[in-house]
């Protein structure tokens, strides 16, 4: 695979705008976008890294983020209903004020 | 390029075409329902072009039936979920289906 | 030529739509957003020589998710119609540099690791070797059931461990809300679900039944499953309840269930744990994942532990 | 049969007190008669068994226990004849505090908590007392640390807890110091019994920076507790104690617990010889006659009797590491026993100094005019304390001060006769004009808080204070008798100057 | 017998907790018993196997590595298995009173809490990066979904920040784990040093790995998700999390840099993460000093304790292996009972506020009894495990004539006593107002007897040392061994 080098690049500018996501969003559901931005950046390297044999791609790292995806869309599913309690109780939907009532007790 | 390959770019990139007339519309046009229009018409007026296209290419009955099928899909969700949008428009008596946070 | 093209018209793509989710002005755009991204991804795959991949990035990553994201917004807006929240947090201004920072280190590792006389992987070899002994074709399914059979199941379990971690936080009147279309019952919609639900059945079986040769498998076909099931939840055939039912229980775990047990199985004929028995094994462990994948993750998109049939459906 | 009985007796000593204080909290606050059984049995049995060991030692045993911590680190209980004339002070001065704290905490709240803490308090005595090397020594240092907090912050008001707080500062950075100087050390000799004349001298030529470092924070971990200037600082503060508190910190447990370490230090750890050749005796002595000095001037300050009295531990436990920091056989004899002396005398201060609060509420000096018409007993008890602080034979504090005196003339040390003489006048001038106050002046026409009790608690209270000047008359008296403290003392001391 | 025994350590907890999805509740209580009780018994096959053998590897599925997945026991993952089984085994004594099978929230917390249980003993056992990095997300999961169990406001918030930083970290460590891969093409990390140079692509693949695991550890400065989610969790929930679960990353590092790693040279590295370390007692303690509530200062408490763990790094030797070691064996039994203690007390007085909590020794005396024991090992005061882990530091820092680190080690049970006797003194405060005593809510004797027994664990760990520092120095990695 001749393009796995333009893959990686292209992980690599997903992942610096899935940090920057992460960074500058309020919005948990953002937060969310953003890692699973990155997720994916990192899948997209680890198939392109691992190196080719006899021609095909090596299908290890495809298991692996096979499974990885599932995980991911897992984690995100659970972080939503995690938000949407979260919101239900507090009114935000962001992590931006800690002190706020309910911190105690 | 063989003959079969000519007709299948041809069918490909005018199928091209139409999804991008259908897209065009869907941003410009003014209310629900035309945008409706040129989302169900054109794009599945494309999809076909496409589909077809790519059975040329393919030059496999199985492949191309695979592809009749898909294509037969698309119009069917197309039609119901033209329809049910149609209908919200209608009884929302409202030209802006958008979620109520969007623009 | 015409495929480097292609790649980076997909790169640009990707990295457009990218920017648009994390800083466009409206959350439910950056769902969309989201969603395409997710099917532009899957082209990646298939240009990655990933088939598998581009199936689930296109049925999980994009569909699962986005759905399950669309859910969750709207419940969002249902407390608060006009949920807009403000787009940034504060601290941006080093956001910025230490997201190039990022980008580039892990550019940098990549490219390394790429053009650094690649080697071809151990662990591949040996997978592609040892599929020759076995009936499979496909050596990523064989990978995840036959020789890290351990992740899959695992996999399955932190699939497991998210519903139910979903479920614990749920408050419990909110087990028995609904998510439905406006007016379900239009003749209209009765027809597509007659179509529909048959094929999407079909579709899933021969993706698990392909899996074993060609791109495809339990996930893939759970997913598409799922589908079905968010088809018939979303048109209130099936609705959310939180009376647990026995059934749907067990096909909550029929995945872990199954795997663990002909897993364990194994020490009973002197194999090590984890060792299937024969092809009939993978064939029913990948029809229990599917069930258990298709059905966890309907569930988790009604954002409920149970399912009730609706009698008017 | 025998090996058993030797092997477990140092453990049995030391976990009678400690399963007494496990004992009492289980049974809680309500079941006031069962503790009071429970402490009494168990004070007394301490003794009887204290006397058992005393006779397997005297028969020429050595009672000992041991168990592996970490592999190559051993826990030692081990009764020599020093650790026995502590125990036995231990013992003793627990069986009578024990009646005079029963007595006067009737009625106070928390009684289980205090005498919980109370009965671990004298287990970890008892290990230190026991110890038969370095590393269980720190062990049950810490642990009398731990145990006494409780006690000092008894009473639960805000005072309380900051002497508590005090307390745990110094006496917790003091533990560290001990302990980095007990790793230091380990490392250089490796695990080492306590062994008379000490085992360092070997390690003296290739390590001698190391071994004067060691020293100083050894001795300095200890000297916190012993309340060496400037450690002492907490030790009036922790006043607010109860009573029976105040009487075992000073007497007994705490401040005795740093000397007799320093005791250990010096003699057992390193060897009179080498502390003297690590030039470590001088500061040491120095820093003792400074203290004895310092703590009697502040005691001369005072105008709060126990505060007074406080400052009077502060010079009086000097005496003992300035016993041992002299050198020669004389004045290690003079300090050793000294141990024993200031315990016996001190613990009739604070239990007069108790009653005299607690009965009359009398908490500063000039409101004892008159106390000796009004608690003849108890006044003529902290008479015997006074005396004997101060000197005057027959009590036992001349006995001691006599044998440091002439230990210091004999190692060619004469000025710190001058110290001591000083130090004598300074506690005349601060114990003669209270005793004054108490025979000589009229009783106001009413006592500052004056409360009733009953008979037979007045009995105890008085009764411990008269036993224990009665233990201090009689050790002076019977100085010369063969299990008199000052025969222990001397023939511990043959060891260390064969 | 190993094999099928190691094989149901894993999987009777997991099934199990797929059991309690489908039966009715009324077999909670049978099924809790079925997926915990036998742990202990199972457990010693594969004891008596490393105590005659040494390490033990399972080949699952029969396929070795690099084709498979490979368990390996040695003698530190079978510590990790009995602290593991050991501490949940007794906390779960206490959560059968705070989640009583009877109740509605039990069918929430039972299934999580043995998954959690099942996949913590997965990871120790995993040699394989891959496996580890799913084992780790299934950990994570579960634990935030038990944070998260009692919906509320404060534990939701702390669940969900908790939640994206281990997604975050998770994310560096697969990074790590793919670059590695496509260097060696194998994922055993036993396996990796054969095939790898420590060249700069492999050494910042190994530091994003770290990173990672240093976030779900909670090591400084990474530690911000931690105290507010043992903080706010559930008692048993809080327990488990400090005793085990940042442990078991700080394992992973430890497996990542002394086996797979194991030739390298990372001297500075080492350094940096002791400073780490020492950063993280400073600054745990201090922290813990000025917080308002109990359940606070314990949690900022792990923050400090975590730190003694980075110190192996620089110190790496035999004894300080043994100390880190114990340390994770002693401050695993002690913190339980702390948090344990903490909850029967806030959910008898309805607040963990200091200022609540005058007098409540009166009240509670077996819960701060406990407390205060479990702290006398916190501080590391003898006699204690605690005592004995700082001591195998200061011999391994003696040893190296690393005075720093002495000092460091032997000074810092002083902060930990001032954050912690400040709470105890708070209890001997007499109460302003008499507290009145509410029998309903008060915890069953049982509960604090949880407590109790971990406390005195880690008291009775400063004189039973010696199998645990035997089975430690039979495990020592490679580059250690003497």
């Amino acid at each position: 695979m001749d393009n796995a080098a333009l893959y990686v690049l292209a992980a690599a500018v997903l992942f610096g705008v899935g940090v920057y996501g992460l960074i500058v969003s309020a919005h948990l559901m953002r937060k969310l976008f953003a890692i699973n931005i990155m997720g994916n950046a990192i899948f997209i390297l680890m198939v392109a890294v691992a190196g080719p044999i006899d021609g095909a791609p090596d299908p290890v790292p495809q298991a692996l983020v096979l499974t990885g995806i599932v995980i991911a869309v897992s984690a995100t599913a659970f972080a939503l209903a995690l938000m949407v309690r979260l919101y239900q109780e507090t009114g935000r939907a962001t992590l931006a004020d800690d002190n706020g009532p309910g911190n105690d007790d | 390029m063989t003959a079969s390959e000519g007709l299948a770019l041809l069918l490909l990139l005018a199928g091209s075409g139409f999804y991008f007339a259908g897209t065009v519309g869907l941003l410009r046009f003014p209310d629900a329902f035309c945008r409706l229009h040129a989302l169900t018409k054109a794009d599945n007026l494309g999809l076909c072009l496409i589909c077809a296209g790519l059975a040329v290419l393919s030059a496999d009955w199985r492949i191309a039936s695979v592809l009749f099928l898909i294509w037969l899909l698309g119009l069917l969700a197309a039609t119901v979920s033209a329809h049910l949008i149609a209908r919200q428009a209608r009884q929302a008596g409202a030209d802006n289906i958008d979620p109520p946070e969007a623009s | 030529m015409l495929g480097i093209v292609l790649d980076l018209v997909i790169i640009a793509s990707l990295i457009a739509l990218a920017i648009q989710v994390v800083s466009g002005a409206s959350l439910f755009r950056g769902i969309i957003h989201f969603i395409v991204m997710g099917l532009t991804l899957a082209l990646a795959w298939a240009r990655l020589g990933a088939p598998d991949l581009a199936m689930a990035e296109a049925a999980i990553g994009a569909g699962v998710t986005g759905a399950l994201m669309m859910v969750a917004y709207r419940r969002l807006v249902e407390i608060t119609p006009d949920h807009n929240p403000s787009r940034t947090g504060s601290r941006s201004r080093l956001a910025l540099p230490i997201a190039v920072g990022a980008g580039g280190l892990v550019g940098l590792l990549g490219l390394g690791a790429t053009l650094s006389d690649p080697e071809p992987g151990l662990a591949g070899l040996a997978v592609l070797e040892a599929l020759q002994d076995e009936a499979l074709g496909n050596p990523i399914t064989g990978v995840l059931l036959l020789y890290r059979g351990l992740d899959t199941l695992l996999e399955i379990a932190v699939l497991l461990t998210a519903f139910l971690a979903a479920v614990a936080v749920t408050r419990r009147e909110d087990l028995d809300y609904s998510i439905t279309t406006r007016d379900p019952h239009t003749p209209l919609v009765g027809a597509l679900l007659a179509i529909i639900v048959p094929l999407t059945v079909l579709v899933s079986v021969h993706l698990l039944k392909a899996g074993s040769h060609d791109p495809g498998g339990a996930f893939q076909a759970g997913a598409v499953l799922a589908a079905c099931g968010v088809l018939l939840v979303l048109t209130s055939r099936v609705s959310a309840s939180s009376q647990s039912r026995p059934l749907i229980g067990l096909g909550i775990v029929a995945g872990l269930i199954s795997f663990s047990l002909i897993g364990l199985a194994a020490m009973l004929r002197g194999e090590p744990p984890m060792a299937l028995p024969g092809m009939w094994a993978v064939y029913f462990i990948e029809t229990a994942m599917m069930l258990s994948i298709a059905l966890t993750l309907v569930l988790l998109f009604a954002g409920t532990e149970s399912l009730r049939r609706n009698q008017h459906g | 049969m025998m090996d058993l009985l030797l092997f477990w007796t140092p453990l049995l000593l030391v976990v009678v007190s400690a399963l007494t204080g496990i004992v009492i909290f289980i049974a809680g606050e309500r079941k006031a008669r069962l503790r009071i059984i429970l402490n009494l049995l168990a004070a007394v049995l301490k003794v009887l068994m204290v006397v058992l060991i005393g006779l397997l030692v005297l028969a020429g045993h050595t009672p000992e226990f041991r168990i592996s911590l970490v592999p190559g680190l051993d826990l030692v209980l081990r009764a020599d004849a020093l650790s026995l004339l502590f125990a036995t002070l231990s013992a003793v001065l627990w069986l009578v505090t024990t009646v005079y704290a029963i007595a006067y905490l009737e009625r106070s709240p928390n009684r289980a908590r205090f005498f919980g803490f109370f009965s671990l308090c004298v287990a970890a005595t008892m290990g230190i007392s026991l110890a038969g090397n370095l590393l269980t020594f720190f062990i049950f240092y810490e642990l009398l640390t731990l145990t006494t907090w409780p006690l000092v912050v008894h009473t639960g008001t805000a005072t309380a807890i900051r002497s508590g707080r005090t307390y745990l500062r110094y006496t917790l950075s003091g533990g560290v110091l001990f302990l980095i100087g007990l790793i230091w050390l380990y490392g250089i000799t490796g695990p080492q019994d306590f062994i008379a004349g000490g085992t360092l001298a070997e390690h003296d030529l290739d390590h001698r920076l190391s071994l004067q470092i060691i020293f100083v924070l050894l001795a300095v971990g200890m000297g916190v507790k012993a309340a060496i200037y400037p450690l002492h600082r907490w030790l009036p503060e922790a006043m607010v104690a109860p009573a029976p508190v105040s009487a075992l910190l000073h007497a007994v447990a705490v401040v005795k617990a740093g000397a007799f370490g320093l005791v250990r230090l010096v003699e057992d750890v390193y060897g009179p010889e080498l502390v003297a050749g690590l030039g470590m005796d001088l500061p040491l002595l120095l820093a003792a006659a400074f203290t004895i000095l310092y703590g009697s001037v502040q005691a001369l300050r005072q105008v709060d009797l126990k505060k007074r009295l406080a400052f009077s531990t502060v010079s009086q436990v000097s005496y003992i590491v300035l016993g041992i920091a002299v050198g020669g056989p004389l004045a290690t004899i003079g300090g050793i026993v000294h141990l024993v002396h200031q315990g016996l005398m001190k613990i009739i201060l604070f239990f007069c100094a108790g009653i005299f609060g607690n009965l009359l509420g009398i908490k500063y000096i000039h409101q004892l005019d008159g106390v000796g018409r009004r608690m003849p007993w108890a006044s003529a008890c902290f008479t015997v304390g006074a005396l004997g602080m101060i000197g005057l034979p027959p009590v036992a504090g001349f006995v001691s001060k006599w044998y440091l005196g002439a230990g210091a003339v004999a190692v060619g040390r004469e000025w710190v006769v001058a110290v001591l003489v000083t130090s004598t006048v300074l506690n005349a001038s601060y114990f003669l004009p209270v005793l004054k106050r108490i025979w000589l002046n009229p009783p106001p026409d009413q006592w500052p808080d004056e409360v009733q009790v009953s008979r037979i608690e007045i009995q105890a209270l008085v009764g411990s204070a008269m036993v224990a000047a009665l233990l201090a008359l009689g050790v002076g008296l019977l100085a010369g008798h063969p299990l008199s403290p000052l025969s222990w003392a001397t023939a511990i001391v043959t060891e260390y100057f064969p | 017998m190993t094999t099928e025994a190691l094989a149901l350590i894993v999987f009777v907890p997991l099934l199990v907790a797929a059991g309690m999805v489908v039966l009715p509740r009324s077999w909670l209580g049978l099924l809790i018993r079925i997926g915990l009780l036998p742990l202990p018994f199972l457990l010693l096959i594969p004891t008596m196997e490393v105590v005659d053998n040494g390490a033990y590897r399972v080949v699952l599925a029969g396929h070795d590595s690099p084709l498979g997945i490979v368990w390996l026991l040695d003698p530190l993952s079978l510590l990790m298995l009995w602290l593991n089984v050991g501490i949940t085994l007794l906390v779960s004594l206490h959560a059968s009173f705070s989640f009583p099978p009877s109740d509605q929230p039990a069918r929430r917390f039972w299934p999580l809490w043995l998954i959690l249980f099942a996949s913590m003993n997965a990871l120790v056992l995993s040699a394989d990066l891959f496996n580890i990095y799913v084992t780790l997300e299934l950990v994570t999961l579960a634990a935030i979904g038990l944070i998260a169990v009692e919906g509320k406001p404060a534990a939701l918030r702390a669940a969900m920040r908790y939640l994206l930083l281990a997604l975050m970290a998770s994310l560096l460590y697969l990074l790590g784990v793919g670059l590695i891969y496509g260097q060696t093409g194998v994922l055993d990390l036993y396996l990796i040093a054969e095939h790898l140079e420590p060249a700069w692509l492999t050494i910042t693949a190994l530091a994003l790995m770290i990173v990672g695991l240093l976030i779900k550890s909670a090591i400084f400065p990474l530690h911000a998700w931690l105290p507010a989610a043992h903080g706010n969790a559930p008692g048993p929930v809080s327990a488990i999390l400090s005793a085990m679960v940042v442990k078991v990353s700080v394992y992973i590092i430890w497996r990542l840099w002394f086996w797979t790693a194991g030739d390298w040279d990372l001297d500075s590295a080492a350094t940096l993460m002791g400073i780490l370390g020492g950063l993280a007692i400073v600054y745990g303690s201090v922290a813990a000093l000025v917080q308002q509530r109990l359940k606070m200062i314990i949690a900022y408490s792990t923050v400090a304790q975590l730190g003694y763990l980075m110190l192996l790094f620089p110190l790496a030797s035999t004894l300080a292996f043994q100390a880190a070691s114990y340390h994770l064996v002693s401050h695993g039994m002690a913190k339980a009972a702390m948090f344990l203690a903490a909850a029967n007390i806030l959910r008898s007085v309805g607040s963990d506020r200091l200022s609540r909590l005058a007098g409540i020794d009166q009240r509670l005396p077996l819960d701060v009894f406990a407390l205060a024991l479990a702290g006398v090992s916190i501080m590391g005061l003898p006699p204690s495990g605690g005592f004995l882990a700082k001591w195998l530091f200061l011999e391994a820092a003696r040893e190296q004539e690393a005075w720093g680190w002495l000092v460091l080690v032997a000074a810092s049970g002083l902060l930990a006593a001032a954050y912690l006797f400040r709470v105890l003194a708070v209890m001997c405060l007499h109460p302003r107002r008499r507290l009145r005593s509410d029998r309903r809510r008060r915890a069953p004797n049982l509960a604090s007897v949880a407590a109790i027994l971990l406390a005195v664990g880690a008291i009775v760990a400063g004189f039973a040392s010696a199998p645990v520092l035997d089975l430690v120095a039979a495990g020592l990695p490679p580059g250690l061994a003497p």
